[in-house]
């Protein structure tokens, strides 16, 4: 099935027009107003929901395939997430509003605000960051205002493990920091020497995710973090891959200082084709001061908003109003819905679908990167054998798994293994759909056994076959350009 | 086991394909005196159904007073297809389209999408979108350094009637990377801009200047001549806008001779609830010459293997995954679901429907506006032409009133009194499309009680 | 796209169990309770999300395509019509509660019950039929209780068109009636002087649908309502092609004494693959003490339900409550956003659509039934030369406009038209969307030209090919036998 | 024109191709005599935002009471995930799957259906559904007649523990097919109906038997000896269920020696909203040997060209448009959108969900009772094993105690004293899973107040 722009659908003249009040001309001053109207489409109401129920046809998604897409988390959002987020008070309510009328919304804020600071063990959390990279921003602007506030102002270094996120390091820069870059060891653990020679008097703090990209948990983390401290410095964790020690282990009792946390991974919001995420920071005793505006206080049985008032020494606002409520709420209700005992299943389940996982590709023949270790939630495969020896590399697999119906894990990522595939699955799938996708791993290496260039050409099955991003990139075509009929 | 698929048997099975004696085994890498046992500060476990009375108790205690509010956040109508389409699975439950083949619904969306908004704004390209308005106004800050290659200053102009928070979030955001941002004060008859403000400024080496337009009072700025002036003395020209405005007034892409750099603004009004303030989107829109330097996700249209078109990420090479510390941003989501219903949104009204909301945005604020200044002790601070927000000056405390209006079921607008000393008890309402002849008769009521 | 059976997905010991209380146990007699628990699935709650998202796929809808089904009306059904449906005070309200604790409901009620009787002509208005058939019951029970009530106990004959749906003749049987047909003209219309003939002291009355289900109008009707009346006879109008005249003519002022309505085709509430329909009846004045019960009525500014003791000689209680209340809530949200202008609209452009399309076909060398006729909202065309000539007949036309992405138009009905396709475009089709249609009819035959066996193998590209329908009737398969593992 | 997509230059084009000089031509073979002009009484459009505010202060008078009726409709809690896929436009805007290839979705969701109610019921076949439990036994007696061949008498002896609607719908829709109703009283202790209270008809030629189990109050029958008194005097079994008890008492299938022949009732309970009381769906399953004699769609399983397993709407030669006036029944619709959501909700909860919520209901309907007949002028009627509904007798009138407690936010339950005038003041309650102990709390209050 393919669907033509909505542009293409467009007649002059036509509009929804049940969703418009009619007959009403503003005052505008002549110089001012707009001459010409904005090309949108001019469609009507059945002609949309046709068109978008269409395209949303044409994407994977949770909801209709597995989706080991590593470093993503990509689990079950629960509806009821959703429906309770959506109730109409909540929608309808105006962020600027008094306090006193929203005292239903900010007691959840207030709760979740206590939650997330149990299970991560910090001792203050702001749920204003918008996305993980905003969490990320707040947590290294934290770090720096700290030493700032300390007048202890050479400290301009963030250390980075070469197998971080590239929001790691490219955080750091808008932070005025610069990196360095610490190499990482065969076993997955981080260069513990490296790390003693990089840190120093201008060491700003570390940052850290715990279990790593590389899917395995840092072992010398309580030394990592007494070297860092000794040396001055603060450290940074990145909750990418929270899910994998939900319950089990906590950043604040691993010695971190600062935490963000992926409410759209570990929380279960949604992922939204891209968005919104939503990036809560953490931080312990000696960060508090700096946290992000506005977070929610209680006084007595009254909530209300603290801001640059209440906590003079904020690094700021970051948002317009407080960051993605809607997704807070609904990180709230999946939270009240786990529960206690919930939390820690997050991180036994994905372990546990991880670690079989790596447990049957190893056996089928399949190189793990660490093949010693434990898998946290997720673990890394390379085909890199099966690129020298059959010509199919870690892209081929990936596009000839979309064929199988399984979207495809991470590839390329993290980049120091080559020919990677990184792969979660994430506690909510069963074992039969786990099976099932490593039978189709399995299938796919004896059809580029068989056949190399049926498994490049893939996919056959998908709305479009394999895309020529190189041209996408020189001949950019960013816009549709004719006007609608 | 909520969420949790396994079954006894596959546990097992699991256990032993693994060769591991326990699942609490698998966390054995983890030294043991971090561990932790139990999470005694969270509450056990609610079934959906005592979830559903706890949120809608939660809920009701808010209940759904009449608002007035604008101030950056604006109650519009938003036809039941849009939510309806967004919260479905395929676009609800993905993910970025790393995968382009696996992900063409959200795609061509997103294609769709920077067309409409570079049409909208009068611009070439648009990004698939930032956090917010107001992370969006900082990243074109960010931006403006970037691609203003003959300015070395990193120094934005910001008119003090830009809203306050957009100015603090660029502050917050761009500020470790060694930008300044310095005010420019609006004439306090008008509660606009003059061009001549910026006289003072003439011959130095100014980045960019912002303009925000209607400005934070609700007021139209005189945008031709500050982007005039900006361009001559060598600034570029940063654009905040109400998106929904644009369906009536000239887009920046035409403001001045030459029209702005770049446009920036919160999407919101376009299908997105209030919802306490987020998620929103913010939206981006620039000129071609300066698409590489523009943050965010970009989709381009290419072809397949057979030649069939077919849309994918592009310009990634800008990005954190790739260029790391040397990235334009490190961001690296959109707001995917909001963009989804902001394009849907856009599909629905067209551009007669947008004209017609606008239309009635200003004529329901005016009629507010004449309404409340009916009242004794309010006065309507500037008389000047506005789009759908106005500032009115009350005899009384602000914060007492709004408290006042609130106990009788209505939000009476934004507090100016902390941003803008100046301006005494002042006020900033707004009426949208979706406030009635009898809702704003019921503000006016009130209000006379309350000042009574 | 495939999708295995829920049951295959089932695992002993699973289920979604956020969705339920835990703990209780019943108190129930041994000899009274169950043994084996019944085999439902065993899935997780993603598991059932994914699933019955995937099969929502395989269908094609009005949301998803062009949907031309003859005599169904498959118009756009407007989202705001469910969200309002759908607004918690209507979901959770009691059928049973207090009048008093329902006013908002029943007003809304009660303004629909206006409004159809404007729209129809009537005196009356009874919403409760819960579906087009059972209106039709209501309405044929309605003139069997008339006859008897006067004590004219011989009337038991309903004289229906060859043309008629099978409900009409179905219906009389369920009313203990027999069925005299009457045959067609040439033209469409129906024999006036067989009807002249059938009518007598016997008849109960006739059952007709005006325009008929040969897609044209009958243009005699008032002498027919004439013969029939003079006989002693009532006329019954069956709603199903109301949509082609609304704001138009009245079934009341064509000398109609009862009517049906089908809610869902002409105001547009879902039709939910295959329900729930919904089938008001409107009666004139002297059918007005046998309504179905309950009905809606208006004391002052308060609204109640009347029920047997207002209404003694009602013909009964057709539905456990007051029918499909929450259909009846979209049809008044549809009927309220089209409002007096629109629903003359309705007629105006489902019969420029229907009327365009039949001039385009005839003017591609398809053959209409009714060349000289005008088109109602629907018009019939037959393949019977396709079928001589090429050996391709309306099946096989029908079954490969699947594969150009429409569904097909209704088949073989009315029967009386050989390999005929009966196409209902609705007014809310847009002329790119029909002339898409009418060129795939046309590629269609230029196919059947050069490739007979290509078009009666279709369809190829749906979930599943063409599939044996005897096989299903001679080796039942109803429901899936295998336990699950 | 709302919903109306034709734009000026498409409505020229088509009347041109026409032939039409204008739109109303199209009409001129309706004579003009008839025609109207317009529609005085129907008001002018609203757009959708203002038939949402006039739809949401009609639903705002309504409220959201506290619910204490079954009486044949429960409030369950329904997953989100349920409606969130029912409303699905591929659902919601599907119709009969008339081309089974364009409608697996439908087909295969059917069959999974029908192999559900078979099981959870006890019988082999299942049709695809009914309008609701009322018809679905109307419909019941009349398959009855068909398929007891050797009964000729049409009559049906139905204990007055039925549902009495039921009956009333049963009567209306089968009696002018010449079917007779028979009740049989209840025994006056105890609320149930006695075996022996049928041995006046031994000998006679009845034709079916009706049993509501767990009856109109709540309360189980004897339902293994009623079954083989019924066998045992030639008369076919007809249960009328709520399909909710299924998940702990022993299924129709197995009652007597022989299992019942016919199971219906109403489906509402899974997953399908109060909503004043319908859309609810009727379900219907029978032994295979009276598949023939089922009313309404059925699905079956069959292969395509190439083998592939599909689904399809089988043994239409029973159905109105195949046979005409020679149907089963007239009916050509199903209620495929409640059982979509039925069908959800039962693979959500599984079996020992629905033991566990089945098992809820009974237990909060003891502690109902148990709360309310502390209450001083309040007793329970019969004390023998219920489900989940209880007959209380009061010394007050009931309608005045209902509408007493409806001004205080409580739907007390429903009024058996017209149906029931044997039982004085008596008022029939439930409490479902959904109700906590501070809702039994405060009805006890409430109620206390009221009898005060």
């Amino acid at each position: 099935m393919r669907e033509p722009l909505i542009f293409q659908h467009s007649r002059s003249g036509r509009s929804a027009v049940a969703q418009y009040p009619h007959g009403e001309k503003a005052d505008v001053p002549a110089a001012l107003r707009r001459k010409q109207p904005p090309n949108l489409p001019e469609v009507s109401e059945l002609q949309a929901v046709r068109h978008f129920t269409r395209l949303s046809q044409l994407n994977f998604s949770i909801d209709t395939h597995f989706y080991p897409l590593g470093s993503c988390t990509m689990k079950y959002n629960p509806r009821a997430c959703n429906q309770n987020a959506m109730l109409p008070e909540f929608l309808s309510r105006h962020p600027l509003g008094p306090d006193s009328a929203g005292q239903g919304f900010l007691s959840c804020m207030y709760e979740l605000q206590e939650m997330l600071k149990e299970v991560t063990g910090m001792k203050g959390v702001s749920l204003t960051p918008m996305a993980g990279a905003q969490g990320e921003f707040a947590g290294v602007a934290m770090i720096r205002a700290y030493h700032k506030a300390r007048g202890d102002l050479q400290r301009t270094e963030i250390i980075c493990p070469d197998a971080a996120h590239g929001t790691n390091p490219a955080t750091a820069t808008m932070c005025g920091c610069s990196v360095i870059e610490i190499p990482s060891l065969p076993s997955g653990d981080i260069d513990f020497e490296a790390l003693k020679k990089a840190v120093g008097p201008k060491t700003a703090g570390i940052m850290l995710t715990n279990p790593s990209t590389l899917g395995v948990f840092e072992r010398r983390i309580e030394e990592v973090a007494r070297v860092v401290h000794e040396a001055g410095g603060l450290l940074y964790y990145d909750g990418a891959n929270l899910n994998a020690i939900l319950g089990k282990v906590r950043p604040g009792d691993m010695g971190f200082d600062v935490i963000h946390m992926n409410l759209h991974k570990t929380f279960s919001t949604p992922h939204g084709g891209g968005g919104p995420g939503s990036g809560a920071v953490g931080v312990n005793q000696r960060l508090l001061p700096f946290m992000p505006v506005p977070v929610v206080g209680k006084e007595g049985d009254r909530y209300r908003w603290l801001d640059e008032r209440d906590l003079p020494q904020t690094i700021g606002r970051l948002s317009a109003f407080m960051g993605n409520a809607g997704v807070l709420l609904r990180a709230y209700v999946y939270m009240r819905m786990l529960g206690r005992a919930g939390m820690q299943r997050v991180a036994e389940f994905s372990a546990l679908n991880a670690n079989y996982m790596l447990a049957r590709l190893k056996q089928a023949g399949f190189d793990a990167a660490y093949p010693d270790r434990r898998a946290s939630h997720e673990f890394i495969i390379t085909m890199k054998r099966q690129a020298k020896e059959l010509g199919v590399n870690a892209m081929d697999f990936a596009k000839r798994l979309l064929d199988y119906g399984f979207h495809a894990p991470t590839t390329y990522f993290p980049l120091l293994v080559p020919e990677c595939l990184l792969i979660e699955p994430t506690e909510t799938e069963s074992k039969q759909e786990i099976d099932a996708f490593i039978d189709a791993l399995i299938a796919i290496e004896k059809e580029a056994l068989e056949d190399a260039a049926k498994v490049k050409g893939a996919p056959y099955t998908l709305p479009v076959r394999r895309l020529d991003d190189v041209r996408a990139a020189k001949q950019l075509d960013l816009t549709y350009q004719e006007r609608s009929g | 086991m909520p969420f949790i698929p396994h079954t006894d048997t596959d546990v097992k099975e699991m256990l032993a394909a693994i060769g591991a004696p326990a699942i609490d085994s698998l966390f054995d890498e983890i030294p043991a005196s971090l561990r932790i046992q139990s999470l005694a500060g969270i509450p056990e476990a609610l079934t959906e159904m005592e979830v559903n009375r706890l949120m809608q108790s939660r809920a009701q205690r808010d209940g759904r007073p009449l608002n007035f509010i604008g101030a950056g956040a604006y109650e519009h109508h938003i036809p039941a297809a849009v939510w309806a389409i967004v919260t479905r699975g395929e676009f609800y439950s993905a993910y970025t389209p790393y995968q382009a083949e696996a992900s063409q619904g959200t795609l061509q969306l997103l294609y769709e999408y920077q067309t409409m908004m570079a049409s909208l704004t009068g611009m070439q390209v648009s990004n698939a979108s930032l956090y917010d308005g107001a992370s969006a106004l900082a990243e074109a800050c960010l931006m403006a350094v970037r691609a203003n290659r003959k300015s070395k200053s990193a120094r934005i102009l910001v008119p003090t009637t830009v809203n306050p928070t957009y100015l603090e979030v660029s502050r917050a955001i761009a500020e470790g990377q060694q930008l300044t941002f310095e005010t420019v004060a609006y004439t306090p008859g008008t509660g606009t801009t003059a061009a001549s403000a910026f006289n003072a400024y003439s011959g130095q080496d100014i980045t960019a200047v912002v303009i925000q337009h209607p400005n934070f009072f609700g007021l139209l700025e005189d945008v031709d001549a500050i982007t005039d002036w900006a361009h001559a003395n060598g600034a570029l020209v940063i654009a905040v806008v109400n998106p929904m405005s644009l369906a009536i007034l000239k887009p920046p892409g035409e403001w001045g001779a030459k029209g702005v750099d770049v446009v920036v603004g919160d999407g919101q009004p376009f299908g997105v609830p209030l919802s306490s303030g987020g998620p929103n989107f913010g939206f981006m829109t620039t000129r071609m010459e300066h698409v590489r330097q523009m943050p965010g996700r970009i989709i381009g249209r290419t072809v397949d293997l057979d030649g069939k078109p077919g849309f994918t990420l592009t310009l990634q090479a800008r990005e954190q995954h790739i260029r790391r510390s040397k990235a334009t941003s490190n961001i690296c989501t959109n707001q995917g679901l909001l963009v989804t219903a902001g394009t849907i949104y856009m599909s629905l009204l067209g551009a007669s429907g947008l004209e017609q909301v606008a239309s009635t945005c200003q004529r329901r604020t005016s009629e507010l506006v004449a309404a409340l200044t009916k009242v004794k002790g309010v006065k309507l601070a500037f008389a000047g032409p506005r789009f759908h927000e106005a500032v009115l000056q009350l005899d009384r405390k602000v914060s007492d009133v709004i408290e006042a209006l609130a106990s009788r079921g209505i939000i009476g607008g934004f507090d100016l009194s902390r941003r803008y000393p100046e301006l005494g008890n002042a006020l900033l309402v707004c009426a949208t499309e979706t406030r009635t002849d009898e809702d704003i008769a019921a503000y006016a009521k009130a209000l006379a009680e309350v000042l009574k």
